[in-house]
Formats: structure tokens, C-alpha cells, sequence
């Protein structure tokens, strides 16, 4: 079978769960017939008809809403943010309506958000965001974070399998530059489990989404350069977390490395140091340590833009930094 | 309406005995446009109600007991005491639970009437929104969508004249709130919502409408909050005599039984017979209510998700039995090799 | 609107040699609404424009160099590469800048012309939105509290048609976006938007109206997008031959020029002239514009707040000198009488 | 002086604030004639009239776009949301506009957002929240959350005098149970302190609002009972956070606990974890451990909530688990 990209993965994961069950259907703002912003939901129309797959006014918080209606009415509603800035929009009615319709009324919520994400794209502080630290931050969301093509469509199809609302995370960057082979049948992806995307002895780097590549090359650079073996862990899921994952690779290496392109305080990096703490910090040999944006709002000029986010050379020199401790 | 008078006139008697856990919320004198509104949809049909609808609950088949039971926080009340007053809902009966936020319901029904007409099922929505409400971007957004959509929802403007102490006047500059379906392109219709049958003719006309296949209809409906917002709020904004005039001369209550005597010859016996029905209804159902007891704590962390059902508690908590002891990290555990052993 | 038309020509040029960083949004055909819109107003005055009222930045003073070092992302653009294409504003000379989320400079300019209203100046805002953007929640949040204050404000909803693929039969079920001023409780106004005279009478009347202290006035001005939502949007979602029949028919310059020729008995040397002054103003500026650097690096860390200044680079970021050293935790330090001594 | 409780203090900040300074404002709703739904803007109207204390529809979005409007043109607006729950609905104009203002567009926003905050009042999960860990992700806002009167008064004139967006959170609980002596004069508290609520040579609890005195009354319990030395710290601001004083606490006893009242995963707790572990990890004798609420929607019944919400009990146990590492 041919290699297909991210985003393709991402549309093949649409089409099979749309195939596998009538009640799938999709929403979102210049879905159909232009086949989204990206192009993700590209020939969907042409297959299914514009009553699954709808474009919609300028309403995330109609859409959203109305998401989580045809959820309990036994629908699986997957929706697009136009860019996953605009969940900022649906703030109220992720986070209060949909996040305790569970709890609070028995009443699920079955649904997917989802958009592209992430920076590196000179798409200025609107079309850059990774927000995902707010949603991780409350109970009754799940959040998913794919860095490769085949966990794009594998958690996809298991966020539309699931019963409970899952904000897709799709990094924007990674969208045609990055290349998998898609497993044969019906490929799904647990949610809530980490990936080792390396193995190694010496140090670990725990990771998500475009950093992961960045922390694959610097591992790469670092066993070259070094001789230092790097475990690279790719979180995939972030909320729930792979707890875990997390504390066995930190007993294996004793080092720990954190690294996320999304800004540093209140970012993800925080939780998962404090989940170290508390279950391995005997097993820790060095502080654990971050690698993440700077604490502004993401610049669109180059250089700005780069200065700002978290690079490969960034990864390399904070490793160092930690093996050497 | 009877019942619903009854039954908060016997949530402010346990309020002031401090059983109600938190607010009370009153509907007095709106109970016809919550109960007219109710009656004009068939049972698979689903409505989403304000807290100022416990008379469209009652229609649906809420029961006085687990009114009660949620205002007390019961352990068996029909949140188990997540939520509180009169928060929940039974889609098989067909109402969905209010929340707090301002009118986020108005969204989540066109999803839920966008699912009936996906499906092809003859089926109909009403969402009520207070006056107040009108102003939030989730009210905006939700019924443009619908209306886009042509849902087959009923979107029902329930205007008391306040949202807390604030006045229509400072909510719009609009002249009435039926004015805004114009602008959603949506047939609008206003009715005096005191007038219990008037309320049900103009509710079957939307209903008939969405049944139809003509999509949404924005019903205003004139009516006038006689309590506080809560029973804490002691209406000092309220022009003196407002209340009393709405009291003596606009009461719905009184206007139905006026009706029911001078149009529909009840008697006096008649209609004794259902005050009678209704105190025993309610009798019965507080000394039910009083003895469920308070929720289990442990039931806090069950339900979250569907997968997995339950959290466990925290480590610092008593009877927990997982502190966090000091670490054992073996002798030589941390370099690759020992890891390998283990 | 020869300068607005010359200089997203030249930005196109500029996008094609790739010297423009990221998107480019195009005006064609929209000049008029732009241009005539902003010229209402006087210079006092405070408008928020979109990305595509480039017209009404440069009658309020954006200069086409300010543009351009914008849209390619320039150390010295106005916003000093922090946001993109025309995204920046200059509250002296009256404009302030776009935001991507659509709908929020509504309550936005809701504040700024309530503050114009609280300390008695005689001025007046105005705001754009999209045919799109009429259907968030900050939109209708936006006017209604601009109408409810009575705010010295105009809102233009500038009906291109399209909101990105999607036409309006899809964003709203109203005939038309002025429908919408009813529900807000203020005068709305339909006009051709394609004409430059029109735009300008129509917004006059609401600017004057908002100057009197009458307050809000909704404005639909009608045109067309003949452009793609940018420019690598290939409008096959738009009906075979809609484009052609307005740029032929409907083209806001040529109709101008029409009346400046027919009515004004403007010559072909005087337009020619025009044509001149505009090309070379905007080869002046596109040579200075290519000439600027970027931005510096460490710039990208100023100004978050207004104290402190500017953030601190991280640690693990080359030439920051401090890297985390292994901690220095002298001998005995750690206990309290230990760390008295220090 | 007369003691004053916690909300009189905030009262009196708003009252002096706007009589020092003609372009500070007041909008929100029922904030009026009505004084707001916890009275904390009584007598504000009266006093200044409806031009400076406007009574807004339900619009938060409305409101918080209209305050940066405002302070963009030199007003200093100190809006209140109902309950700070109501924070989600302005998501986006909070976190997208107003935050990036000033950098992006050299936009001033000069104003307060302040509100009643967080639980232990059977509020339910609409009125109890503690949504502190979005905004303190959000670079280009400030967040203060005072524990006392004193604090909460100084830090309000603080925020109305500060040139950028400062979220005030209030919590409700404190409003009427605790007191405190103003001192005399223009009495302010720098934004960006934490203050040394109590001193120790044992351990630290660091934390804020309502926990403190939790945190407080644990401290005597373990004096008392295990003759134990805590020094308890009350964060005051939460962004920017005091680096300095969570330092010099965790070097002074090598032993932090840190306790909120808001949900554990990606609360604040880990970014206080992490930036310990940065700086001062060699000091830690023990891993840095936190208590908070568990993560689940806030339950309105009494055993439910008590249940949910960290308490003083929770604070010792934990407390003697550390101590005993
Ligand atoms: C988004 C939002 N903002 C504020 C509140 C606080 N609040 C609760 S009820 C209420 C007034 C509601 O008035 P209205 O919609 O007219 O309903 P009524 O109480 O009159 O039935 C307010 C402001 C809220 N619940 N949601
Ligand atoms: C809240 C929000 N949702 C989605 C988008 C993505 N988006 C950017 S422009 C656009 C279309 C806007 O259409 P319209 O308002 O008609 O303006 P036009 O481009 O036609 O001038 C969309 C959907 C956005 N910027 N903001
Ligand atoms: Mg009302
Ligand atoms: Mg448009």
C-alpha cells in the first residue's frame, strides 16, 4: 500500500467512520463543497450528501451546541474548528455544557471537535494557538494530539468510536509534510496511550504533536554528536494521560526532558512534572526540565515566529544540559 | 398550574426550614406560559425548559418527588445531587435539563431537532429562553442555526419583564423581543403568556408549523416574574405596585379559573376536587422526600466519563489507604541494564 | 479605490515573486463600500475595518508603504511583523486594527464610541462585519449593547455574498442582513455598495444620526467578492459566469468613473493623472518597502505588558548564557538553621 | 479603624478607585440600583450615577469587548461577571483580543475583570468554579486572587491602576466570613507578591484564595499535634507568579506541599511543580506533592461537594506524608 499523508489519513479515517455508521455526519464552517480550509473533508459531500455534511454559519458555539444536541440524540457529530483558535469561541459550551452533560444529566455527549493546530506555518497569533491546555485542564473532555500519519487516523476513528466528546488536535504543519503507511482493515488507535517513538537509556524526552519530530531529530543529532542514547515518548493522548508510560520511562532513564510547542506557564509540561514528582521523584537523577514557546503571543514574521517557538537546536542544547547534570 | 403553584408554595415552606439546600426559584405568575407551552406538544417531543418552567416539567411527567428531592439534594433525587434546584431532565420523557449558562440550550436543541429532521422522525423541539437571555451570543448563534437549518424547533421568548433586577428597557432597545425574527428570517408570534389557552393556541401554531417542515418560529410571550429572582432577592428595583397590579388583575391562575367557571361551567366542587388532588399529590410527595437521605460521598467520582466510570479518590484522602510512601528505588534501579533485570 | 485596486494588483505581484509571507486578501470589486464608507466620517473619528476595507485604512491615512512592509513581513511594518497582511491600526489617525476571530471588534467598538458618549466628544465610530460574521455571538452581543447604550456608532454589514465558500442562503435565513436592525431596536438602511456616492450618502446619514446622540444605525451595503476568500482560494464553489457578470456590469470604478466622466465632466487627461499619481506612489513605496529588513529576533519577547517590558529568552536557547547548571545546594543547606547563616 | 469583611474591603477599593480617578468605571450586570447579585457594587450607583456604574444586558462578550474599547481610548472599566464562571463565555475576546492588545497592535487594556469565585457554597458546577489555569496560561493577562481582606482591597486598587487586563478573582466563600484591619491611607498591594502568611523551618505549603486559611488552620493542627514548623505561603497573584518566594521557601525547608482548590490536572499546582524543579530541584528532600479538588464537574449536595473539594484534613494528612518522606 502507498504512503498517505496526515491529512489524508485524517480524510480516510472520516470516510470509513462515515461508511461504518449512518449515524456519523459532519459540520463545519466551508466543509462541504469546498471540502474545508485545509481540504480535509475533501469528496466527503460528493460521497455522503449535505445531509451529513453540512456547512454551517460562522457559529462555534452553534455548531458546538448543536453538536452536543445530536449527541444525545444518539448521533456521532464530528465537527470542524475552521482553525482550533475558534474552540476559544465555544469556550462556555465545550467546558460547561458539554464537559458535565455526563455528569450532571446523564447525558452523553458523543461527539468530536476538530482543526488544525499548532504553528510554524506564519499563520500570526490566531491561526497558530495550541490551546489544548484549557480543555486537558477539564474534567469530562478527552484531547488528542497525533504527531504521525497513522495515529492521525487510528485515534480519529476511536475519538468518533468513543462516547464522550474528543477535541482532535491536528498539528497544521504536519498536515502534508509528514507520510505514513496505513495499517491494513480497520486500524484504530487506543486513546490514552502513549507511544515509545524511540527507544533509549540515557535520557528521556516526553512529547506531543510537531515536537515530536523536533525531539526525534535531536535524538538523532544527540546519539551522533554524544553517544547519548534519547527515548522519545509521544504522548498521542493528552487528556487522559498515560501516566504509565510517563513513570516508567522516567525509571528507566532517570532524566527527563519536557518539551511542547505550546507557551510554558500553565502549558502540559507542568501536569506531567508534577505527575513525576509524585510517583518517581526517587527515580529522578536531574530536575526535570522544559523545552516550550516563550510566553507570548505567537509573531508572524520569520524570524519572529522562529525565535518564539520551541526549535530542534532548543531540544539538543536543554538535553545536554540535563545529561551533563 | 395549580400544581405547580402548590408545589413552590411548599418549597418556600422547606426553605425557610432551611431543607431546600441553596436558592429557590418562584415561576408565580408565569405558570401559564410554561404549562399552555407544554401542552401543545405530543409526548416524543422534547422541550428544554428554564428554572422558571417547573410547570412545563410537570407536563412532561416530572414528578413533585423528585422536584423535591433536588431541591433538598437527595441522595436519590434525579441528578443524585450533582445539580441543583430544578437542573435535570429525562430525554425519554422528553425534557433535557437546563444549565446555568445563559442560553446555551437554544444550540443544543437545534442539534437536537436537526437530529429529528436528519432522521426523518416526526418530532418537534421547544427551547425556552428568558428575556435576559436573548442578549448572550449562544441564543444568537443557536437559533440562526436552527432557522439556517430549518429545524423543526419552537424558540419561545419567555419575557417577565426582568432578567434578575434588570429591565427589558436596559436588555434591548427593541420594541418587543418577537421583533427579532425578522431578522433570523423565521416566522415570529407573540401571545399574552398569562392567558393559558392563548399560550397553547400560538405554541400549536409553531408546533404545527415544525411538524410541518416550515422550520422555526420565535414565540414571544408577554408575562411578568411576580417573586425576586431567587427568594433572597427582595425586588427593591420593582416600581411600587407593580407587583400588585399583576397580582389582582393579571394572575393566570385566576384568569383560567375564571375561564373554567364562566366559559367551561366548572363548579366550585370541581374545582376544589383538583386543589384537593393536587395538596394530597404534594403531601404525599414531601414526606417521601423527606426521608431519602443525602447522596453517598464515593458517588461524586462516578460518572465522568463513560470509559472509565469512576475516578478514584485522591491519595491525601482518609480511607483511601494510598499515601505516597517514600520511594524505593533499588540500589543500582535507574541505570538502563537494572531496568532490564526488573 | 484606483490606489486600493493599484495596490493589491502590486501585492499580488509581490505574492506571486513570494515576497508576501503567508495569505493575501483581495478587495476586488468591493472598493466602493470601503472608500465611500470611511469618508464619511471626519478625521476625529474611529473606524475598525476588515481585511478586505483596505479603501477605508487608506482614507484614513494608511500609507500603501505601511501596507506593504505589513504584508511582507518588514522589522519596521506598522505592527513590526507581529500580525499579518493589513491587521494593524493607528488610534490618531483614527483606524484601529482587525482581529482573525470574527465579530469582535463590534463590542470592541461598542467601548470606544460608549467612551466617546461618557465623556461628551463629538465623535462617532464605525465598525464592518461580513455577512459571515453577522452569525457569532460577539456580533449580536456587540450591537445590542451598542444600541441598548445608544453608542455613537455605525455598523456595516458588508455583504459580499460569500463568507469564505459559504453564501449567505447558508449563513442566514433572512432576505436580507438589514432585517436585522428591528431586533436590535435601531434604524437600518440597505444601500449599493458597488456605488462609491451611495456608500458615501448612506453611511452619512447614519454618521450624522450617530453624531445627533440617536445612536446605532445598521447598514447593509450590497457587493460582490470577485476574488476568492484569498488568493489561493479557486472559487469553484461560485456559479459559472456570477464573477464575469459583475466585473462587466458591476465594476464600483468603472462606475465611477462613468459618473466622474458623465456627470462631473471629468476628462481622460484628469484620470489619467489620477492613474499616474497612484502607479507612482506605489512603485515608491514598493521599492522603500523592499528595501526594509526583518524583524530582529529578541524584539519578539517586548511589549506583552506594560511592565515589565520584556519577557526574558529561555534558558536552553543559544546565547542566552544561562543554561541550568547542576544546583549548588552547599553541605547543611536545608535545614533552617542553615539557611539563617546565608 | 473598624475590622471589614473581605467584600466591604473590595466595596471601599471600588469607591476610593473611582473617586482618585474620573475615567474608572464600573459595568456588569445588575450592578446598579440591584448592587450586584453579592452586593459587592452597592451604593456604587448612588454614589457615582448611571454613567459610571452601567447595569449591561447578559452579554459577557458585549461587556468585555466594550471594556477594551473603552480602555483603549484612556478609560480604566472594572467590569464584574455574575460569577466568574461567566469568564468562559468571553473566552475568546479575553484571551484573543484583549490579551494580545497590546502586543499586537499596541492597543492598551487598562481594566479589571472581577468576579465571585470558587466553592464551598453548594453552588453547584456553574456557580463554583475556579477557572484561574486558563487565564494564567494566557500570556498578556494578569490574574490576582486574594485570600484576605487587607489583600483583597489592595490588590483591586492595585489592578485599577495597572495598564493591563487584571482578572480579579473574588471567592464568595470569604466575602462575609473573614475580616481584616485596612491600613490607613491609599492602601495598595504590588501585583506579582506573594506574601509569608505564616512562617516555618519544616515544610511549605504553597497556595491561594480559599486554601489558605485551610492551609492556615492545618499549620496549627500540625504545631499542636506533631510539633511541626510550616511555613504557609499565599500566592496573591497567580500571573505573574512569584518566582522569587517559591524559591526561598522550597530552600528554606526543602519540603513543599502545594494546595488549590481547583481540579488537579493542569491546575496550577504543576506549573509551580515545574518551576521548582527548574530552580531549586538540589534542595528538594522530598517530591513536591500537591492537594486539590479531584477532577470532576463541582456536585451540589453537601457530602458530594465536601467531598470533591480539598479540606483541612486532606492538608494534614498530606502534610504528614511529606513531613515523613
Ligand atoms: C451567560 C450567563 N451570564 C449571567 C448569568 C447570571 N444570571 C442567572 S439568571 C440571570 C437573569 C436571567 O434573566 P432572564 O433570561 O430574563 O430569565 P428570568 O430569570 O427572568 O426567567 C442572570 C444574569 C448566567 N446564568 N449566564
Ligand atoms: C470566529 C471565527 N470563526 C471562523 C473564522 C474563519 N474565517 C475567517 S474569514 C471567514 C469568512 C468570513 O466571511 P465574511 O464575514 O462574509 O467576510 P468576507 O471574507 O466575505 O469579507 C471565516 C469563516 C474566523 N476568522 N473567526
Ligand atoms: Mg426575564
Ligand atoms: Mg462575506
Amino acid at each position: 500500500m502507498a504512503e498517505i499523508t496526515y491529512l489524508e489519513a485524517i480524510r480516510e479515517a472520516l470516510f470509513e467512520e462515515m461508511e461504518r455508521d449512518p449515524n456519523v455526519f459532519c459540520m463545519g464552517e466551508d466543509i462541504g463543497r469546498y471540502g474545508g480550509a485545509f481540504k480535509v473533508t475533501d469528496g466527503l459531500l460528493d460521497k455522503f450528501g449535505e445531509q451529513r455534511v453540512i456547512d454551517t454559519p460562522i457559529s462555534e458555539i452553534g455548531i458546538v451546541g448543536a453538536a452536543a444536541g445530536a449527541g444525545h440524540m444518539g448521533m456521532r457529530p464530528v465537527v470542524e474548528m475552521q482553525f482550533i483558535d475558534f474552540l476559544a469561541n465555544a469556550y462556555d459550551i465545550l467546558t460547561n455544557y458539554v464537559a458535565t452533560a455526563r455528569y450532571r444529566a446523564f447525558l452523553p455527549c458523543p461527539m468530536v471537535v476538530r482543526g488544525p493546530s499548532g504553528g510554524y506555518v506564519r499563520g500570526g497569533p490566531f491561526h497558530s494557538q495550541n490551546p489544548e491546555a484549557g480543555f486537558v485542564h477539564t474534567p469530562g473532555l478527552k484531547v488528542v494530539y497525533p504527531a504521525t500519519a497513522e495515529d492521525a487516523k487510528g485515534l480519529l476513528k476511536s475519538a468518533i468510536r468513543d462516547d464522550d466528546c474528543v477535541l482532535f488536535f491536528e498539528h497544521k504543519y504536519l498536515y502534508r509534510r509528514i507520510k505514513g503507511q496505513m495499517p491494513a482493515g480497520d486500524h484504530t488507535v487506543p486513546i490514552g496511550k502513549a507511544r515509545v517513538a524511540r527507544e533509549g537509556r540515557d535520557l528521556s524526552i516526553i512529547t506531543y504533536a510537531s515536537t515530536v519530530w523536533k525531539a526525534l531529530e535531536a535524538a538523532e543529532l544527540l546519539e551522533k554528536e554524544d553517544g547519548l542514547s534519547v527515548e522519545v515518548i509521544d504522548l498521542r493522548t493528552l487528556a487522559p494521560l498515560d501516566d504509565e508510560a510517563i513513570q516508567a520511562t522516567v525509571r528507566k532513564t532517570n532524566r527527563v526532558l519536557i518539551v511542547h510547542e505550546d507557551t510554558r506557564t500553565g502549558g502540559l509540561a507542568g501536569e506531567i512534572t508534577a505527575r513525576i514528582n509524585e510517583r518517581s521523584f526517587a527515580w529522578l537523577d536531574a530536575p526535570v526540565l522544559r523545552v516550550t514557546a516563550h510566553d507570548v503571543p505567537l509573531p508572524y514574521a520569520p524570524p519572529l515566529e522562529d525565535f518564539v517557538l520551541p526549535q530542534t537546536a532548543d531540544v539538543v542544547r536543554a538535553a545536554r544540559t540535563l545529561a551533563a547534570y | 398550574m395549580r400544581l405547580t403553584r402548590t408545589l413552590e408554595e411548599r418549597l418556600v415552606a422547606l426553605y425557610r426550614q432551611t431543607k431546600v439546600v441553596g436558592g429557590l426559584f418562584r415561576s408565580l405568575g408565569q405558570e401559564a406560559d410554561a404549562v399552555g407551552s407544554a401542552y401543545a406538544l405530543e409526548r416524543r417531543d422534547i422541550l428544554s425548559p428554564l428554572i422558571r418552567n417547573l410547570g412545563a416539567m410537570l407536563v412532561k411527567g416530572a414528578t413533585p418527588l423528585e422536584i423535591l428531592r433536588q431541591y433538598m439534594a437527595k441522595g436519590d433525587s434525579p441528578t443524585r445531587g450533582r445539580e441543583l434546584n430544578i437542573h435535570f431532565g429525562d430525554t425519554e420523557r422528553g425534557f433535557i435539563g437546563q444549565i446555568s449558562p445563559l442560553g446555551d440550550m437554544v444550540p443544543v436543541m437545534a442539534g437536537v431537532t436537526l437530529t429529528f429532521k436528519m432522521r426523518g422522525e416526526d418530532r418537534v423541539g421547544l427551547v425556552y429562553v428568558g428575556d435576559g437571555a436573548t442578549s448572550t451570543g449562544a441564543f444568537h448563534e443557536g437559533i440562526n442555526f436552527a432557522a439556517v437549518q430549518r429545524c423543526p424547533l419552537v424558540v419561545i421568548v419567555e419575557n417577565n419583564g426582568y432578567a434578575y433586577s434588570t429591565p427589558i428597557a436596559k436588555q434591548t432597545a427593541a420594541r418587543q423581543f418577537v421583533d427579532k425574527a425578522l431578522g433570523y428570517g423565521v416566522p415570529g408570534e407573540q401571545a399574552d403568556g398569562n392567558d393559558v389557552l392563548a399560550v397553547y393556541d400560538a405554541t400549536k401554531r409553531a408546533v404545527d408549523r415544525a411538524r410541518r417542515g416550515e422550520g422555526v418560529t420565535l414565540l414571544e410571550l408577554m408575562t411578568y416574574r411576580r417573586k425576586g429572582h431567587a427568594e433572597h432577592d427582595n425586588q427593591s428595583y420593582v416600581p411600587d405596585g407593580e407587583i400588585d397590579r399583576w397580582a389582582r388583575e393579571n394572575d393566570p391562575v385566576d384568569r383560567y379559573i375564571a375561564r373554567l367557571v364562566g366559559e367551561f361551567s366548572f363548579t366550585k366542587t370541581d374545582l376544589e376536587a383538583v386543589d384537593d388532588r393536587v395538596s394530597r399529590e404534594v403531601d404525599e410527595a414531601t414526606d417521601l422526600a423527606e426521608q431519602s437521605g443525602p447522596p453517598e460521598a464515593l458517588d461524586a467520582l462516578t460518572g465522568v466519563y463513560a470509559e472509565p466510570p469512576s475516578a478514584e479518590p485522591l491519595w491525601f484522602r482518609e480511607g483511601t489507604g494510598g499515601v505516597v510512601d517514600r520511594h524505593e528505588r533499588a540500589e543500582g534501579w535507574g541505570t538502563y541494564s537494572a531496568i532490564e533485570e526488573h
